[in-house]
């Protein structure tokens, strides 16, 4: 059953240096407020796992938090670089990382195999790409037809950490506007927190909601606005203005680092 | 109202391409544009898929990203994003799709992964997203891209997305169709006031032109009013 | 988009006899109606595909419709035997079928693949059963780990027939409650039907709704009640007292045809 | 209060089998009120999950089937059978899992498929449903049946699930567990008034018997009056 900590207590006790670390979130949701907390943990030598790294991931890549990355699309959508993110593949910058990319389709299939707990999950895609050899795919032939199609390795990691409206006082959890792989990277990592925007008595069924209980997770934490700058289906907005304003922090090194100095790490920064 | 700029005429191109399309999977940028316009001015039956799980999104805004609140709020089904590549693009339910890409090659193939070497890059792209999937499934994929000799290539940096045998590419200059015979992306219309040599030009390879080559219906009022209306809601 | 026709128009235009046909419903909205339209228009050597034939297979077997059964549990649920479908097995009354018996796992996963359009499914299960050798499964080795799991082959209907809550002038359906696998058997057949309790103006979003497109389906039929003696939750109960009696009425051949008569073929019966 | 019948003994010590477990996998008949009067006297915290999607359910009657309107309306959550089997069975998160069978050999290996021949049946049962990965996945495997040597039998007439090494059996007569060394079912219980010999009687082969055979604690006043006043409701 999940307990329910504070957000700082959770990411100190789930997380640790050289953790494969999945915050996930499609667009929505993304976990934010925990991401934060890691840095402020002074966590080193993750392996971030994410299909969308988006703001979050070029912050902590930009903090030098990590090691790896796993991913599927480096954008900041509709506007255009994730700046820190290519500046520590382009120039090594802060340090240089390793990188795995997959495609969508990939990346929704390693989680899948990881929630099911099979060792690897079958999809057509890949075969044709310069992906097949900077990746890891493997061609698989199916017994009955023969076909050739693609096997993707499970995602396992470490700890997942996604965010979601609410929880219950037992740490059930639900969320509910674009699911993305929250449900996913859950089942599949060995431990978990979720955080939420608030905490009540009772969850409301809600068109569209889906449902974690509370036994599938090891920590709940309240960090209300903690998917901010994305959002929070029915009670916070994505804001799109700062999505915008993040190519002009991000693009310069000192720029983005006294910007996460004041409004991330308050001045916790080693 | 002042005339279409070259942006406007390739948004207003990209949209009548769906006018007799079911369903488009679309991207942010202009190709959501686009598709938005298309059910504003042609098509309001017309069903708008996103990566994010939204299928039957009926956007009264531009969406910065894929998954904006009101994608959500307004689609027919919301679902996850395994449930979308599985049983939704996978099995080519999506009539067409709609792309971008920063480098694109004679067969279609398309480069959103890096410029110059992979493990020394020059510039370090996005990936693949859901690119590769999506132009293998759908029954019909239109790349919309500016036309120019570092997007239109000899040769791509990487092979991000397999060209698909259907591809049409929309440009600012033009639209770009594969040949019946050589299959390899032939310039079949060109916009008001554009000459075919100025396509060639803008063209990284040696570009087959068509034997006849249209050229583009201009916007009409009631596109462009309904474009420069959506972009300023 | 889905045409919303009469049940008897959508049954006569969509299932021919020798299809593969797929009524799903697992425990909740099996659709009668459309089951019991069948056997008023006659159609013979199906191969009806159905995790839990229940009742309506009973029927159906027993009326002589079905030439193979694709299933993975033939009971009466908390209640004993289904004796038409026992009768057919052991004694080939009304005439032999075939049958070709999986576990409940490997069904949802064959319809999984069916409806992602992919050739196979890959899970753990089979090994060490009587199963492999009297049905389609075939051993896979994972290209990473070269653990040895099994792969199952795809389920594709020629026809999927369900039932659901709601439909939309469109076609658009929504369903509530247990979902089962009806989503994947229409996504995985050729052809489909929707049965619905009622057509409204616009379908309301509803906790653990499952809206499927009108795009994706090929008929709509009302049928108000049309999952009895099963249930559609929140319209109709399910009807345990009629799962009781059936055991003594599906006993006896001549009570079963007299019953048959009655109650569904309403004289139809050639 | 009349005494307890061998039937409600059966209940009652498979109900309290679950007294320290998280989470159940039940099919209906005995199982499913062995787990709900466990939630009822013991652990009120059981989670009660169904194949038919239902995750935490909480039944005030005993339902006919899996898939009852009460299961889903009472659940914590539902989810679609595919999910159930491969996100929740599969990775073996449910701890215990309560199975019937129609025969089961003395390495709690079960048959629900057929008795005689499979192309020739006498006896067509229903076949394997969820049971084989079911008792593949789950921590733990309790199978209750009737004790007689029909069903308790040297061998199966098929093997539509494989004997999972943890599998307690709970009769009417008694509990069987897996010898420590050769994973045979011993005879490690009888209920009260049962003789071991009787219990031998009844098992279709040469039944190992522990050193100490416990003999039940009878029903509690308190649970056979929950159990039936669960059952009368």
């Amino acid at each position: 059953m999940a307990e329910i900590v504070p957000l700082r207590d959770a990411v100190a006790g789930l997380v640790h240096d050289g953790d494969s670390v999945a915050l996930e979130g499609f667009t929505h949701l993304i976990p934010f407020a925990a991401g934060h907390e890691i840095l402020r943990r002074g966590r080193r030598d993750l392996e971030l796992i994410r299909m969308t790294p988006d703001l979050l991931y070029d912050q902590m890549i930009g903090m030098g938090a990590a090691r790896r990355l796993v991913f599927s699309y480096g954008g900041n959508p509709g506007v255009g670089s994730l700046h820190r993110f290519r500046d520590a593949i382009e120039n090594g910058w802060p340090h240089p990382i390793e990188i795995e990319e997959h495609s969508h389709a990939g990346m929704a299939n390693r989680y899948t195999a990881g929630a099911a707990d099979l060792p690897f999950a079958v999809m057509r895609g890949y075969a044709g790409t310069d992906l097949v050899e900077h990746t890891r795919v493997r061609p698989i032939a199916c017994p009955f037809t023969g076909e050739e199609l693609m096997a993707v390795p499970a995602l396992r990691p470490d700890v997942a950490i996604v965010h979601a409206q609410e929880a219950d006082h037992d740490g059930n959890v639900q969320l509910w506007g674009i699911p993305g792989v929250q449900k996913e990277a859950v089942l599949a990592a060995s431990r978990s927190l979720v955080t939420v925007e608030r905490v009540v008595d009772e969850l409301e069924p809600r068109p569209g909601g889906v449902v974690m209980p509370g036994w599938v997770i090891d920590a709940v934490s309240e960090a209300p606005g903690g998917s901010q700058p994305s959002y929070s289906l029915g009670i916070t907005r994505r804001d799109n203005d700062f999505y915008r304003e993040w190519d002009a922090i991000s693009r310069d090194r000192d720029r983005f680092g006294a910007w996460m100095d004041e409004h991330v790490m308050n001045g916790v920064r080693a | 109202m002042s005339p279409a700029d070259s942006g406007e005429v390739q948004t207003v191109v990209a949209a009548r391409r769906l006018r007799e399309a079911r369903s488009v999977f679309i991207g942010v940028g202009r190709p959501s544009t686009a598709a938005i316009l298309c059910r504003m001015v042609h098509n309001p039956e017309l069903v708008l898929v996103y990566e994010s799980g939204t299928i039957g999104a009926k956007p009264h805004r531009i969406p910065l990203s894929i998954g904006d609140g009101e994608l959500a709020e307004t689609a027919d089904a919301v679902v996850s994003v395994p449930e979308m590549f599985n049983y939704w693009i996978g099995p080519g339910r999506i009539e067409v799709a709609f792309l971008g890409a920063a480098q694109i090659d004679r067969h279609a193939n398309l480069n959103s992964t890096v410029i110059g070497d992979y493990d020394n890059p020059k510039t370090r792209l996005p990936g693949a997203g859901g690119a590769p999937e999506i132009a293998a499934s759908c029954g019909e994929v239109v790349v919309v891209a500016p036309h120019s000799p570092r997007t239109f290539v000899e040769k791509l940096d990487f092979v991000t997305t397999v060209g698909h045998g259907s591809t049409a590419v929309i440009t600012d200059l033009g639209v770009l169709e594969p040949d019946a015979d050589s299959r390899e992306l032939t310039l079949v219309q060109t916009h008001e006031g554009v000459s075919i040599d100025q396509v060639k030009e803008a063209t990284g390879w040696d570009l087959a032109v068509a034997d006849e080559v249209a050229v583009t219906e201009p916007p009409t009022d009631g596109e462009l009013s309904a474009l420069r209306e959506l972009v300023s809601r």
